[in-house]
């Protein structure tokens, strides 16, 4: 066996520090595949019902709020260079800048699902709900003179529009829970940061979180234009 | 011979075994849970055959023969085969097989157990709270409408998912990583190989499951109708998302019972692996072409016919690389020294049953020959001579093969032979009847059936009944050896990799003397016998 | 001797050929057994041969042997491959077959139900058995209305998944007059393996004429004591039984249970009690008068149910109390 | 803990560079948002997820580090990707090959649908 400095994170069944560093990377980056794999159900699901049934697509979506759905985006992008910061941060031993950008990172991800409250709350309010809770309210969308869900601006109501709602909250729930375990996850560091766990010789925890906030990141890239902005 | 101090003795209580990091040890507990999990599986078994013993009810009402037949499916895919080979044997053997002390991540490993135990919770408390009757297929809309524990049920297997995915990914890892400087891809023994395609599918395929199975509870919990005709969805949909993972799940549970054959029949036989690149190679091709040819369990599905005619033509090109492992298989055998251990007939016995089972796929995968087929007993036959015939039949296989390495001692090759008679002819009279069934027209999952096909359901109920008292054997003689059996050499068998160059059972760190990588499959340098063991001279300067 | 392995009538592997199409899928299905026999042989006698000559003994050790040979190696890759091509363009070609009707085939409405199949006539009639006319291709146009079924024809080779919300085609065209089982192939619950009916395929042309204008005047042969029973099968078949339960639980319409005689609120307010008039103008003319607390959604009968045929539902409703 | 201590493993990203991406992704936010304004017909969908794919790319080379990576773990992103595609692909062009045999607006459960 090679000769190496003995570091207090080596576990015993690697040689040298970099091995280690290494297959961890290897294993943060299968695990992101098998989310991305996850979410790509759902992605199949939606590409095949907007494939065969546009119009469902075209009329349910200008219920969703592109203002919102803007904000949060630019929301999470910047939690992303905050988190991308952090790691670098810690690369370079900075303690203080890494808790303030894990804090930061934190409080974007606190942003974020409070919009999402916000959004999910006025669907909830209005009946447009998945399956079989789809009650689209009169009043809400249109008043006496058309059906349920049915306005002069926003056109004749298809058939079907319950899938549409169905994906959007299983999409977006599944993408908010995993923005809910980032957060927990990123909670965590905080406090090892706080206890100054992290420096140049040992950064691995701040990556990998890293990794997993930005895959959120990259989801949400994919979601908002495909659920928000149909045109 | 036995060292005093192994991983089976270092420590000792239930805690030194519940949080244990090491691979080993947590193989071994793999092991005794998945074979726990085949005997309840097989337990259903055998009471589904004795419902179809005589036509009418025999022993039980038509809704309980059904939750029957699921909880034999279920149990028997996703709590047994799946994790046997890779999570208990793989566990075992990977590390070792590398010169490496521990798979990349261990206590990842162990998580992997424990949701293991987990998801069995979910799937066993679903049977005992009343079962779950839809068939280990689970297709909408039957299991959105069924009152029975869907959701428990699937809830376990999600998280048996991800049990799965992270033992896959901890193999993908330890494999690329954990590799001596000494020992390059191509140098890796054939299980290895064989683990890596497995885990690979492991961790690309589980998670699309993982989401059908969310889709399907939140179809039941939250009426989100995707896959469900009455709220607007796609029943056909369901059974795309099913089968993209549960095809590749089949090569999960077939591509590492190849790899442990390609261990057994050259150390068994004396003789080099022939072909080595083209098995290895074979390996990675079957996962790859898995992951296209999931339509074919579609063909009278509603599935369109363009997508037939090409998952048609794209499941040939998997019968290729079978095909080429199997000849690759005899040719080692051709000028070899073979003995015929109780691990060797099960080798020779998988080419024979597992042969039956690529050929009869033949007929199933020909499209107009498979609009008759479908969802008959040919397909029962067929599936059950690749999944047992082939995975079951190496797995016996390889836990004889390495069965005194993990608990230091020689089985009783005199019962060992007899049980794999029992089982061999049990086995061939339960299912070859089962491809008349089926191709005289016998649909599968029928509580009753015709006065035509009494016949052959007897003999197939009197088949299974033989090869339960073969597997009762082997339980019994395999129990006794751990108190009663002879202490087992080094290396027993005449292996070369290195699980064999140390101490059986194995230390606690694995290896004593850093182990030195060389041609898994070159023999010339071990001297010894069958019964002192074998010794590579590889080391006989190194010794310090 | 032959003929037990392969031939026209029911033999060792497969049951007798009674389609057009039999005959095709059979050949395809002999030489892949034929092939795979020829294989397993070869493998097997190999297999057994080195087991014994290399049979480890006292004295016996492993003679060195190439670890490779490109040739071989190509050759068993090759030769399986031409023969995998072959099988595949065969299963296609018969697929094609199996797949496309004939433009002129006769057409049968086929319902899947848990545990039953139901096969609609052009002239209305419903029976549980699929009766079809011998020498001519029928085509079937097949839905479900809860589960998956399959409806399976091993004596045809045909056999095609019955989906709820859509439509799905299978044809075939019957060598011979006789009966034939139909399964159902798709597990569908509890009674999945009760779900059987049979194909019976008439002498001829005329004489399945015959049997489909009887089974269209069935209420002609009935007693008038037992003209209820007659309802009772229109009201299962026709599609009564869908929206009206006959167990007091209000359906899509309100149920039958207790109704004859009794006063129904109307929407608007008026009143109406179900009598002769009101349940034969609620079937020719559902729009007319509307049940308070239910949607005007039932299509009309007219032209689909005889006179006579109202009079039985009506005789059935007298007897739901 | 030196102030400026360089790790022995991983990349260190100059500061230029995360904000230099910042900047490309909030823009590329405000062009897609942008253009769903205007109608490209049957476009409209390939110019959102060309975009979507363009700060996708952004993300993984640069705020992941995956352009100065081992690059298996770039293989292993890709491959999944790819998986997913390919689900896609083959169960998209089997579903539009039977869309035409579904009934439509079929769901006997739906109250809500217009009659």
């Amino acid at each position: 066996m090679m000769s190496h400095e003995h570091s207090p994170h080596l576990q015993h069944h690697f040689d040298t520090p970099e091995q280690q560093f290494d297959a961890g990377k290897l294993g943060i980056w299968l695990f992101l595949a098998t989310e991305i794999l996850l979410f790509g159900g759902l992605f199949c699901a939606y590409a095949i019902y907007r494939a065969n049934h546009p119009e469902i697509f075209l009329y349910a979506h200008q219920f969703l709020d592109k203002v919102l759905g803007g904000t949060n985006t630019v929301i999470l992008l910047c939690s992303s260079l905050t988190m991308a910061w952090a790691v670098r941060a810690s690369q370079l031993g900075q303690r203080k800048l890494l808790i303030t950008l894990l804090s930061l990172t934190l409080l974007g991800g606190c942003g974020f699902m409070g919009i999402k409250y916000v959004e999910y709350k006025a669907k909830w309010e209005h009946g447009l709900l998945p399956g079989t809770h789809f009650a689209p309210h009169e009043e809400s969308t249109g008043g006496p003179g058309h059906g349920p869900g049915e306005t002069p601006e926003h056109g004749k109501r298809p058939s079907n529009v319950q899938l549409f709602f169905g994906i959007y909250f299983l999409m977006t729930g599944l993408h908010g829970l995993h923005v809910l375990a980032g957060m927990g996850a990123i909670g965590w560091i905080l406090v090892r940061s706080v206890k100054g766990h992290f420096g140049p010789e040992y950064f691995t925890p701040v990556d990998f979180v890293g990794l997993y906030w930005h895959l959120v990141d990259l989801i949400w890239i994919f979601l908002f234009p495909l659920l928000y902005l149909i045109s | 011979m036995t060292p005093k101090n192994h991983y089976l003795n270092h420590t000792s209580g239930f805690a030194s075994w519940a949080f244990t990091l090491d691979h080993k040890r947590i193989g071994v507990m793999y092991l005794v849970a998945t074979l726990s999990s085949f005997l309840l599986g097989g337990l259903a078994a055998l009471a589904v055959r004795t419902e179809l013993f005589s036509r009418g009810p025999t022993i039980m009402d038509a809704d309980t023969y059904n939750k029957m037949f699921t909880l034999h499916g279920a149990v028997m895919v996703f709590l047994f085969i799946i994790p046997s080979i890779p999570a208990a044997l793989g566990n075992f053997v990977l590390p070792l097989m590398l010169g490496a002390k521990d798979v990349a991540f261990p206590r990842l490993n162990l998580m992997s157990f424990w949701l293991w135990i987990i998801g069995a919770v979910f799937c066993i408390g679903a049977v005992v709270a009343g079962g779950v009757d839809t068939g280990w297929t689970f297709y909408t809309p039957y299991s959105t409408t069924t009152n029975t524990n869907v959701i428990a049920t699937t809830l376990g297997v999600f998280i048996l998912g991800f049990s799965s995915i992270f033992t896959g990914l901890n193999f993908i890892v330890t494999i690329h990583k954990l590799r001596p400087s000494g020992m390059t891809w191509f140098k890796m023994p054939l299980f290895l190989w064989a683990l890596y395609g497995t885990a690979l599918i492991q961790v690309l395929a589980t998670p699309v499951l993982g989401i059908t199975l969310l889709l399907l509870i939140a179809e039941r919990a939250l009426g989100v109708g995707i896959f469900d005709p009455a709220l607007g969805g796609d029943p056909v949909l369901f059974q795309h998302f099913f089968w993209f993972y549960s095809h590749p799940a089949v090569y999960i549970m077939i591509l590492p019972a190849m790899g442990i054959i390609s261990e057994v029949i050259s150390i068994h036989s004396r003789k080099h692996i022939f072909g080595y690149r083209f098995i290895a190679l074979s390996s990675i091709a079957i996962a790859a072409f898995g992951f296209l040819v999931w339509g074919h369990h579609m063909f009278v599905s509603g599935q369109s016919g363009m997508a037939n005619v090409i998952f048609s033509a794209l499941t040939f090109s998997v019968a290729i690389p079978s095909a080429i492992k199997v000849f690759n298989w005899l040719a080692t055998l051709y000028k070899g020294d073979i003995h015929l251990t109780t691990a060797m007939i099960y080798a020779l016995m998988f080419m024979i049953t597992f042969g039956i089972g690529g050929l009869t796929g033949l007929h199933l995968g020909a499209l107009a020959v498979d609009i008759h087929l479908h969802d008959t007993y040919f397909v029962v036959a067929h599936f059950h001579y690749v999944m047992f015939g082939g995975t079951v039949i190496a797995l016996l296989s390889g836990l004889h093969h390495w069965w005194p390495k993990m608990f230091g001692v020689m089985i009783d090759e005199r019962l060992g032979r007899i049980a794999a008679f029992l089982i061999f002819v049990g086995f061939n009279t339960t299912f070859f009847t089962q491809f008349m069934l089926g191709s005289h027209g016998m649909p599968r999952r029928y509580y009753d059936y015709l006065p035509q096909f009494a016949i052959y359901h007897r003999i197939s109920t009197l088949g299974s009944y033989v090869m339960a008292c073969g597997f009762f054997l082997i339980a019994y003689y395999l129990l006794r050896s751990l108190f009663r059996g002879e202490a087992a050499p080094m290396n027993p068998f005449g292996g070369n990799s290195l699980e064999w160059h140390t101490s059986s059972p194995p230390p606690y760190d694995n290896f004593t003397v850093t182990p030195i990588a060389e041609d898994p499959y070159d023999y010339d340098n071990l001297v010894g016998d069958e019964v002192s063991g074998y010794k590579s001279r590889t080391y006989e300067g190194a010794k310090a | 001797m032959l003929s037990q392995f392969i031939g026209t009538g029911s033999n060792f592997w497969l049951p007798r050929q009674g389609s057009t199409s039999a005959a095709g899928v059979d050949f395809l299905f002999n030489a892949v057994t034929s092939i795979s026999i020829v294989f397993f042989v070869l493998i097997t006698v190999v297999l057994f041969y080195f087991v014994y000559k290399y049979r480890a003994r006292p004295g016996h050790k492993a003679q060195a042997s190439a670890v490779h040979n490109q040739t071989l190696e190509i050759t068993w890759t090759v030769i399986p491959l031409l023969i995998v091509v072959w099988i595949f363009w065969e299963g296609f070609t018969g697929f094609l077959n199996l797949q496309t009707p004939p433009q002129n085939a006769y057409e049968v409405q086929v319902l899947g139900q848990k545990w039953k199949w139901l096969f609609t006539y052009p002239n209305g009639v419903v029976d549980d058995n699929l009766h079809v006319p011998p020498d001519e291709p029928v085509r079937l146009v097949m839905t479900s209305q809860d589960v998956l079924h399959s409806l399976y024809i091993p004596d045809f080779r045909i056999k095609r998944d019955v989906v709820p919300g859509r439509y799905e085609r299978e044809w075939f065209q019957a060598l011979e007059p006789g009966e034939y089982q139909i399964f159902c192939a798709e597990y569908c619950g509890t009674s999945h393996s009760a779900m059987l009916s049979m194909v019976i395929v008439h002498k001829s042309r005329p004489e399945f004429e015959k049997w489909l204008a009887d089974a269209g005047n069935f209420l002609d042969k009935l007693p008038p004591e037992k003209l209820w029973e007659g309802g009772q099968k229109l009201y299962n078949q026709r599609g009564c039984k869908q929206c009206h339960s006959i167990d007091g639980n209000p359906g899509i319409g309100p149920s039958f249970k207790g109704i004859w005689g009794h006063t129904q609120p109307l929407k608007g307010g008026a009143q109406v009690t179900v009598e002769e008039n009101y349940v034969r103008e609620s079937i020719l003319n559902p729009q007319a008068k509307i049940v308070a607390g239910y949607e005007p959604v039932m299509p009309t009968y007219q032209g689909r149910l005889k006179d006579k045929e109202i009079t039985a539902i009506i005789a059935y409703l007298k007897t739901l109390e | 803990m030196s102030h400026e201590a360089h790790p022995r493993v991983g990349h260190v990203l100059p500061l230029s560079t995360l904000f230099a991406v910042l900047g490309t992704l909030l823009v590329m936010t405000f062009v897609t948002v942008a253009v769903s304004w205007f109608d490209f017909g049957r476009f409209n969908l390939w110019i959102a997820l060309g975009i979507a794919v363009f700060k996708a790319s952004l993300v993984l080379l640069f705020f992941m580090h995956l352009k100065y990576d081992k690059p298996f773990n770039a293989i292993v992103i890709i491959l999944s990707m790819a998986l997913v595609m390919l689900f896609i692909a083959i169960t998209l062009t089997d579903t539009t090959q039977y869309e035409p045999q579904r009934i439509p607006g079929y769901a006997p459960s739906i109250k809500t649908n217009p009659q």
